[in-house]
């Protein structure tokens, strides 16, 4: 009944994957232990941010529902979505949460029109029922996305550039009127003069529409930009969670701390100095007793080897790190 | 752990491949269960074709007394249940046309000349179809390469009786460079002489050639297409641009990566033998399982046709295990993942 | 003259699909000098020409690509050298010896099959006999080590190394013979932060070290602005802009330049930025005049009629823009 | 530099394997003066065995069930019975003695039976052949009824079998049999006389191998295939000490029975003097034999070469079945045939024809040919042409065949005989009109009607239509054939149609079909006893369809007047000269009922080459049947005489 | 269609000469209707002439004009070879989409059933076959028999392709724009698995044909319908090959080898037509 208030909470998912190599078997442990939530009173913009192979996509198809996950729960506005089994139950979730993929130009089959997708939609979620209301639908969410049915009427995907790609991809989650966007990576493939474009759609969104938006990025520069909240993920665990501004601008942890260092920036006289240290095989970190990071942070423990840290809440923030265990006794989990 | 991930891999294929088995098997249990054939009249009818005489009253007790050899009473339940319980003692029952040889006995006496003509036809085609079809893709362009592929495209659609017999023609009356027909020269058995592995090479070069021709064509054809998708790999382009030379770049790069699916296909074409082995056999008269399958067919032995398929079914499906299991040895990225 | 010079350079895509014609003009009259011993950054945005660039730049022209004029001339202290129109042969002798590239895509420019030194070697006995076996890994050791890499890889398959590492390998194979210029193309596009800034500060050593010249192509200005000597901005298959990168970063006078800046988001910043409006054109069929006329907020009429001529207005800062050629007087 | 050189080497590399690959075994090519190591051609007799090969080469067991190999020279060669009658006339006359000193000997009413044993004669182990060998055969194989060869028979009949001396046997039988020594008597095969002193060791005879076979003939086995594919004898040093000793030595040291594969195979081998006697070949292929290799012989000369068996190939009507129970019907579809097309189809001409429901071949074409000419020529069916009656039998068919076959040949045209005396005697003596207007007549009389098309209904007004089922490439001048008349049939408007049936013998046994092209009538040839097969005629052995039958009355015809003919018959001596009386009015019967439509007998193209060997049976000195997997093709080896090879 | 047909004929050699001979071949087996012989007649015309002008391949052994026996011949083993490759195409389709989208036990089960039609021997089984069905083996039902023995190998290549069109973001567009599993598969997966359809339809008609000769040498099919099979089991019986008739073999030969050049290269010109990467192209991507 609690949940009730939330829009969507997250309860320690972890999702497993039995890796069947031949020789070398290994399971890993994409998602380990996440818990977050999001509330239903404000839209926010939360941000899942972390490198590649962090578990962050794994997580955003957990919660999408696409795969099962291994233990844990999810709730949204209080109904457990991992007990979904058939398609009405499915479609109605869908409804509510829809999801905008990283390649505009893979999002929509290369050899059809985009707008049947569009339609499509409308028309599945019985958005619209004849024929013109659906035209109707259908250039009310072009419009929102600062497109307009004309523009696109016809055209097949490599006719549009990734710019308007993805916001016809927005425009097509939008149609049956969700109140959670799942957007993973939506501008790492969008040309940079027209990325800012998207991401101002989003927190458009958020304002206008009162959409909460999951936001799914490596790239910290954007996810400061718009989010509210940020989460740094490494190998499947959320190493720091907390409102955007503190989370990146004083980070606590030693890996966002890097991590931030690392991102390079567009001015003069802000090269990197120091040389780091570099992960060979992500298999490995992956299997790492302990600390996932153990293995190249500056700030290393000898207990960061042997046992894995647990959250401290700190500042508005949670961050895994040992190092933050003496100084603070509350931990929670 | 670690060995537990291959164990299960291997645990997994093997069941897979013993239910492969089964249904196999039990497929071709039910069939020929349909057929309106009967042993013992077959017998009678033979008898009586070949013109011998039997008394009216005499034939009904020859009738009696085969029924009652042969074994085929019971239900077909009962008879289901009877089958695999001998097949587990390796028993196949007996041959009706050769009775009461077992059917065990006629396959094992003609398997190893299947097997031995067909699995290295089979190979030298797969190594020679590859080589020349991968020559062929990487070179396109020239000329004799073309005419290859004009010459492979033509060869398929050939029936393989006519080609076989052309061969046949050419090479042992035309020219008479090869004998006409069997395993052996007369007076030859097996041991470990000159004369007897000279004569079964001699005798196993015609029908072994009819066959590569054959597969080896399909094997261009496929090899060729595959290399002329592989030249434009990254890693390729990137070899090109490094001054890697062509021979390195043919052998190393492109057709290293495309024998990968061809790997897979010979375990198909392993399938095909005991196919393409029964015409081979019948125009070469070559004492293997295709010349056995052919005898059985004429004298409506459905026991030792299905014995035969039996046989077949658990070698292609051990082959294709094998190489399913010796895969990641082809393609090292199988090893991790 | 620098190492390489190029002189009014234009590669069309040339197809013929079932009698649908297309001509795509990826390069259209690029010119540029690049000097010795300087990271060269080539900025822009997809499909706007700057892969189709390193092609040409590294003799890999390859049908539809076709080059319909210019000439691409390096010096490697002996002459320039056409590299447009040597020989196979003479095309393999410069080849990793003088020229070597680092490919898009790492992940796929290693054979898949073949263990990283065999990969090594192959590339090696291309120009040089190996002579015993044991001293060629051990040079190989030698060479990553200075490069700080682990010696393992070369014993690993490439899918047994993360991305980062197959580009680090890349470069370590790309460097093998000290080349004097070294193409890169998009060497990090597809890796985290963190392993990107240990790429780059091993090429920026590399650099140093070998003292060659790596002509760097990426779209992330913030790369180009952490490691670039100079940088040249491309658009729609012309370059518009060419400086130092200080000058590009701080003093650019273009308004793609400007308006790309602007655009891009920093940590610590949270005031609204804007895309540049409209969409990148269709090499297909390029806008007449500027290029970027129909999205430049100062367009006039001339933008839509005349190409603007590339203008050197500072020291060794080049601009396409009659904004500046107008400044700077007239349009020479 | 160094890659191109190292291009070149890899493209030798790999022309030199494809050249070794492909020259490798060139060395092959050695001209074939030892057929085996120490076997030399020129000593050696080349034969086929039509079996092809043996896929159970080990077992020489005659007597058992499922054995395979009997063709391999085993029958021919090494095995032995008391009497031999020839399907052609013999060395001296048709019946031999061979095992046996006399003929058999009957008491009057036929209920015992003695046989009188040739002395000296020994098996190749050295033991002496007595009349305990002869008891032991028989009390074995009836100890296994149904299993053993002639047991089942032995049963039937034989009440006790005992010697009364070393060379004389005596059969005391259950009841009256007159050709009780047919079970002895080989014209194919027949009861092979045992080694008692073998087989008696063994535990059981049915599964026994009798490898190596001890042997009562010339001949012992040397060497075989454990592939089956050939089987090499050897003349024994003792051959004296045989039956066949009575005609001379066997010429060739050595015979060879070999697989030589499809027939195409064989005519090539031929050529190439790899093969000199072939069992059978299409038409064509022994066309080409004459045209490609002078010494190749047939039975006769020339044109139509084949030796014709003893067997008729006929189209066995299923007379159970509507409407083929009628015999108007039959008569009908016989009247449909036209016999030069269907010769000329099924042999390319080279068929020797025949009317009447005997083989034309041997001693019949006089005994029963000859004597029916005149009743053929008058018999009339009971149906009015232009108000007279219809006069059915065609003397002159075997002309036309003869003139078509001329002219169809071409250069070798000129071989098909002139003279009609001549042709009688190589085509066969004449055949039924081809008369479709009076089919018809005989059709609508019992109320068969047509359609618009012209399709032939039934009288209830269903489409007619008839199967004819053949045996495909294992019998391709029978399929050959049936199709032809399937054609006509459907020509004529019935919706005929020939069916490959792989199991024809079985499905013919059960009756399951209209119509079979295969065989029903074999006789002796040599002898002109019917009994052999007309036994099984009689109606107290009819089974009905769906019930197998029993032994050679698949058209399961059933005749009261046939009945008293067989009964006649059984009662008679097997020498008896009313035998032939009873078997023409037997041959009457048939033209009235036309259970079977009688077509031709089975044309054998066994084709001799003589290269190596010469003295073959031909037509002209027809001293036995050269079929080379007949038992009695070993009279052959006594006459054939080694040729200067250059 | 129309347009299609004629782009490629204007730009695609290949296509040119593909579509000319297998038109002249359709043209060739469609004359069978306004054949002056029955299909199963013999005995027409003189025997074992060599082709001539009056007879252009020349006669057979039976006294058929083997050019017009061709006709028929053509005709029938082209329309057997068609539709068991079509039939086996449309279970291969189903097996391999059903597979590779559903996934799971349904995934499974259908593999084995898969993996269990790939090992099992066919020429033996369509042996057993003709035993039981005996006289009523005809044509069609050899073709029905064939499709159902010779989809399985297929129905993995399509099934892989569509485990990883399954991973492809526009599947996930499509899942969440509310579509159905059957209309996702047929709309959006179908169009890339048509050039492997393609490709396996004629190594599919190749196989069939292939086999049908088999069958026929072998005396198994139905000898009184022409086809190419059967035209090679009536030289056989008359030894048309050391009786010097080449003719009665070489008609179908060149004629089905003709036959299947041209079809090899219409399907891979129409394949490369039809491939995504070209369509795009075409479209001017």
């Amino acid at each position: 009944m609690v949940n009730n208030e939330k829009l969507l909470s997250v309860k320690d998912i972890t999702k497993v994957f039995s890796i069947g190599g031949l020789l070398t078997g290994t399971r890993l442990t994409a998602v380990n232990e996440v818990y977050f939530e999001m509330g239903s009173a404000n839209p926010e913009i939360f941000t899942l941010a972390g490198e590649s192979g962090s578990g962050k996509t794994t997580l955003a198809r957990l919660i999408l529902h696409d795969i099962e996950l291994t233990h844990g729960s999810i709730f949204y506005r209080g109904t457990d979505v991992t007990t979904i089994r058939n398609r009405k139950e499915r479609m109605r979730f869908m409804e509510r949460v829809q999801p905008i993929f990283q390649n505009p130009f893979e999002t929509f089959n290369p050899l059809k029109r985009v707008d049947t997708y569009l339609y499509a939609t409308a028309v599945n979620y019985g958005i619209a029922k004849s024929g013109e209301s659906t035209d109707g639908v259908v250039d009310d969410a072009l419009r929102s996305v600062g497109l307009s049915l004309q523009e696109v009427r016809g055209r097949y995907p490599h006719e549009l550039s990734g710019g308007q790609l993805q916001r016809v991809s927005v425009a097509r989650a939008l149609i049956p009127r969700p109140s959670l966007l799942i957007a993973d990576e939506p501008v790492s493939m969008v040309d940079a003069s027209l990325r800012m474009s998207i991401v101002n759609l989003f927190k458009e969104l958020k304002e206008k529409s009162g959409v909460s938006i999951i936001y799914i990025t490596h790239d910290l520069a954007t996810a400061y930009y718009i989010s509210d909240r940020i989460a740094i993920m490494l190998r499947g665990n959320f190493v720091e969670m907390g409102p955007v501004e503190k989370v990146l601008s004083e980070p606590l942890h030693p890996y966002t701390k890097i991590l931030k260092e690392s991102v390079p920036k567009p001015v003069l006289g802000e090269k990197w100095k120091d040389k780091i240290e570099l992960s060979t095989l992500e298999a490995k970190e992956f299997a790492r007793v302990g600390c996932k990071f153990a293995g190249r942070c500056p700030s290393v423990m000898d207990i960061c080897k042997k046992e894995d840290p647990k959250n401290f809440l700190l500042d508005e923030r949670t961050v895994k790190c040992h190092l933050y265990a003496k100084q603070f006794k509350n931990s929670i989990l | 752990m670690k060995h537990g991930f291959f164990f299960r891999y291997c645990l997994q294929r093997v069941g897979q491949c013993l239910l492969v088995i089964f249904i196999g098997i039990t497929i071709t249990f039910i069939i020929p269960r349909l057929a309106p054939t009967d042993p013992v009249e077959s017998a009678i009818a033979t008898a009586n074709m070949s013109g011998q005489y039997t008394h009216p009253e005499a034939v009904a007790e020859i009738r009696r007394a085969l029924t009652e050899l042969y074994g085929l009473e019971g239900g077909i339940f009962e008879q289901y249940f009877n089958f695999w319980k001998r097949l587990l003692k390796a028993d196949l029952g007996p041959s009706y046309s050769s009775f009461p040889t077992p059917v065990m006995d006629l396959i094992r006496r003609s398997l190893p000349w299947t097997v031995g003509l067909l699995l290295t036809s089979a190979f030298i085609a797969w190594a020679i179809g590859n080589l020349i079809g991968g020559l062929a893709g990487y070179f396109s362009q020239r000329g004799w390469a073309r005419t290859l592929g004009v010459f492979c495209m033509a060869i398929r659609p050939t029936p393989y009786y006519i080609m076989a017999f052309v061969i046949l023609a050419l090479f042992a009356y035309i020219l008479p460079i090869f004998p006409l027909s069997g395993g052996l020269a007369i007076g030859v058995h097996f041991s470990f002489t000159w004369r007897f592995i000279t004569s079964l090479l001699k005798h196993a070069f015609l029908p072994s050639l009819s066959l590569v021709i054959v597969s080896g064509g399909a094997w261009f054809l496929g090899m060729n297409s595959l290399v002329s998708n592989i030249v434009s790999e990254d890693y390729v382009v990137y070899a090109e641009m490094g001054g890697v030379s062509n021979r390195n770049i043919l052998f190393r790069y492109v057709m290293r990566n495309a024998l990968l699916p061809q790997v897979t296909g010979l375990a198909l074409q392993l399938g095909m033998i005991f196919n393409g082995a029964l015409i081979t056999e019948y125009v070469f008269s070559y004492p293997g399982l295709g010349y056995l399958t052919y005898n059985a067919v004429f004298s409506g032995d459905y026991g030792l046709i299905i014995g035969i398929a039996i046989f077949s079914i658990i070698g292609v499906a051990l082959a294709i295990l094998i190489i399913d299991l010796a895969y990641p040895l082809f393609d090292p990225r199988i090893r991790h993942r | 003259m620098g190492i390489l010079k190029v002189e009014n350079l234009k590669a069309y895509y040339m197809t013929d699909v079932y009698g649908t014609k297309r001509t795509v003009r990826a390069i259209d009259g690029i010119s540029v000098e690049i000097k010795e011993n300087e990271i060269f950054g080539i900025a822009g945005e997809s499909s706007c020409g700057k892969t189709t660039f390193m092609k040409v730049l590294s003799g890999a022209v390859k049908p539809p690509l076709t080059v319909v004029g210019g000439k691409v001339l390096y010096n490697f202290g002996n002459g320039s050298l056409d590299i447009l129109s040597l020989q196979k042969d003479e095309l393999r002798k410069i080849r990793w010896k003088s020229i070597s590239c680092i490919l898009q895509g790492s992940m796929s420019v290693l054979n898949p099959v073949r263990k990283i030194y065999k990969t090594f070697r192959d590339f090696v006995e291309a120009h040089q006999k190996i002579e015993k076996k044991g001293d060629f890994m051990r040079q190989m050791r030698d060479h990553l080590g200075k490069l700080g890499l682990p010696r393992e890889v070369l014993k690993a398959y490439p899918h047994h190394l993360s991305g980062g590492m197959k580009q680090r390998v890349t470069i370590a194979l790309a460097t093998i013979f000290k080349p004097s210029v070294i193409i890169a193309d998009e060497p990090t596009t597809a890796l985290d932060v963190i392993v990107q800034r240990g790429v780059l500060q091993l090429l920026k050593e590399i650099q140093k070290e070998q003292k060659n010249t790596i002509i760097l192509v990426t779209h992330d200005m913030a790369v180009h602005a952490n490691i670039a000597d100079r940088i040249a901005i491309m658009y729609a298959g012309r370059i518009v802009e060419e400086a130092k990168a200080g000058d590009i970063l701080e003093n650019s006078l273009h308004p793609y330049t400007q308006h790309l800046i602007d655009s891009l988001p920093m940590i610590g910043d949270k005031s609204h930025r804007v895309s540049i409006p409209g969409v990148p054109p269709n090499l297909a069929n390029p806008p007449s005049g500027c290029r970027f006329h129909p999205r430049c907020s100062s367009v006039m009429g001339i933008c839509r009629e005349e190409v603007p001529p590339l203008i050197e207005v500072g020291d060794r800062h080049k601009v396409a823009c009659f904004l500046v050629s107008k400044e700077s007087g007239d349009g020479k | 530099m160094m890659s191109k050189l190292r291009g070149k080497f890899l493209l030798v590399m790999v022309v030199c394997i494809i050249a070794t690959w492909t020259v490798l075994p060139a060395f092959a090519a050695e001209k074939m003066l030892e057929v085996a190591p120490g076997v030399l051609r020129h000593e050696t007799l080349i034969l086929e065995n039509p079996t092809g090969r043996c896929e159970n080469p080990d077992n020489f067991n005659r007597w058992a069930p499922g054995m395979t190999t009997y063709s391999t020279g085993l029958q021919q060669l090494a095995l032995d019975t008391l009497w031999y009658i020839d399907p052609d006339a013999g060395i001296s006359t048709p019946w031999d003695n061979s095992l046996a000193a006399t003929k058999p000997i009957y008491n009057k009413d036929f209920t015992k039976m003695t046989a009188k044993l040739r002395r000296g004669i020994y098996w190749s182990d050295g033991v002496e052949f007595t009349a305990d060998d002869l008891v032991y055969t028989v009390e074995t194989c009836m100890a296994h009824p149904g299993v053993l060869a002639y047991g089942a028979n032995f049963e039937v009949f034989v009440d006790k079998v005992y010697k009364t001396d070393d060379y004389t046997v005596v059969f005391e039988l259950k009841k009256p049999n007159s050709r009780f020594h047919g079970l002895f008597t080989v014209r194919w095969s027949a009861c092979f006389i045992m080694p008692k002193h073998i087989f008696e060791k063994v535990e059981d005879p049915v599964a026994f191998n009798f490898n190596p076979p001890v042997s009562l003939g010339p001949y012992v086995l040397k060497d075989y295939d454990k592939a089956g594919n050939w089987f090499l004898w050897e003349r024994r040093e003792d051959w004296q000490r045989t039956s066949l000793a009575r005609y001379g030595m066997p010429q060739p040291k050595y015979a060879l029975y070999i697989n030589p594969g499809p027939s195409d195979k064989r005519v090539m081998a031929q050529i190439k003097h790899d093969l000199d006697v072939i069992h059978d070949i299409a038409p064509e292929g022994m066309i080409t034999l004459a045209k490609k290799n002078p010494t190749s012989k047939g039975w006769f000369k020339g044109f139509p070469w084949a030796h014709p068996d003893p067997t008729l190939p006929a189209l066995i009507l299923n007379n159970e079945r509507y409407p083929l129970n009628i015999k108007d019907v039959r008569w009908a579809l016989t009247l449909l045939i036209d016999i030069v097309d269907v010769s000329l189809a099924s042999y390319k001409g080279a068929a020797t024809i025949s009317a009447i429901a005997v083989p034309p071949t041997g001693g019949y074409l006089s005994w029963y040919f000859d004597s029916m000419e005149e009743w053929l020529g008058d018999f009339t069916l009971d149906i009015d042409i232009d108000g007279k009656p219809f006069h059915p039998y065609d003397p002159s068919a075997t002309l036309r065949i003869a003139e078509r076959a001329r002219k169809d040949l071409g250069d070798i045209g000129s071989q098909v005989p002139t003279d009609p005396a001549e042709i009688k005697k190589a085509l066969g003596y004449g055949w039924w009109k081809h008369a479709p207007d009076v089919a018809e007549k005989l059709l609508l009389r019992n109320g068969f009607t047509r359609d618009k098309a012209g399709k032939w209904l039934l009288p209830d007004g269903t489409p007619w239509k008839i199967t004819i089922a053949v045996e495909g490439p294992a019998r391709p001048i029978m399929t050959r054939g049936g199709t032809m008349i399937a054609e006509q049939w459907r020509k004529f408007g019935i919706d005929a149609k020939p069916v490959v049936i792989k199991l024809l013998w079985q499905s013919m046994s059960y009756g399951d079909g209209d119509a079979f092209m295969a065989w029903c009538i074999e006789t002796w040839g040599g002898h002109p006893d019917l009994f052999w097969f007309l036994e099984s005629w009689h109606s107290d052995y009819y089974k009905p369809s769906g019930e197998p039958v029993v032994f050679k009355n698949p058209m399961r015809f059933k005749n009261a007047e046939l009945d008293t003919i067989i009964e006649g018959i059984q009662g008679l001596d097997f020498n008896d000269p009313k035998c032939l009386e009873l078997g023409l009015e037997y041959v009457k019967v048939c033209v009235e009922e036309m259970p079977l439509i009688p077509l031709m007998s089975y044309n054998v193209f066994t084709v001799c080459d003589e290269y190596y060997w010469e003295g073959f049976p031909t037509f002209e000195n027809p001293y036995t049947n050269p079929v080379p997997n007949w038992a009695n093709s070993k009279y052959m080896f006594t006459m054939i005489r080694p040729k200067t090879v250059e | 269609m129309i347009s299609t047909i004629k782009n490629l004929y204007e730009h695609d050699r290949r296509f040119r000469f593909a579509f000319i001979v297998i038109i002249g071949i359709i043209i060739f087996s469609s004359l069978s209707f306004f054949s002056p012989y029955d299909p199963d007649s013999s005995y027409d015309v003189p025997s074992d002439q060599s082709p001539s002008i009056k007879y252009f391949f020349g006669t057979s052994s039976r006294g058929q004009d083997i050019f017009w026996k061709m006709t028929f011949a053509i005709r029938n083993s082209l329309l057997f070879g068609i539709s068991t490759a079509l039939l086996s195409r449309i279970i291969s389709i189903l097996v391999g989409l059903t597979a590779g989208y559903k996934g799971g036990i349904g995934d499974r089960i259908l593999m084995s059933i898969n993996d269990s039609f790939i090992v099992i021997p066919i020429l033996p089984l369509l042996i057993l076959f003709n035993f039981i069905f005996q006289e009523k083996m005809s044509l069609f039902l050899l073709s029905l028999i064939m499709a159902c023995l010779g989809w399985a190998w297929d129905a993995r290549l399509i099934r892989s392709q569509v485990l990883s069109l399954k991973e492809r973001e526009f599947t996930r567009t499509a899942v969440y724009s509310g579509m159905k599993s059957l209309p996702i598969t047929l709309k959006e997966h179908l169009p890339f698995v048509m050039p492997i359809v393609f490709a396996t339809m004629i190594n599919n008609m190749l196989w069939s044909m292939g086999l049908e000769v088999s069958l026929a040498v072998l005396g198994l099919s139905d000898i009184n319908t022409p086809t190419i099979g059967t035209t090679i089991y009536w030289a056989n019986q008359h030894q048309a090959l050391v009786a010097g008739v080449w003719w009665w073999i070489a008609a179908p030969i060149a004629i089905s080898t003709l036959l299947f050049i041209g079809l090899y290269l219409l399907f891979a010109s129409l394949n490369q037509y039809i491939d995504p990467r070209t369509r795009l192209l075409r479209m001017g991507g």
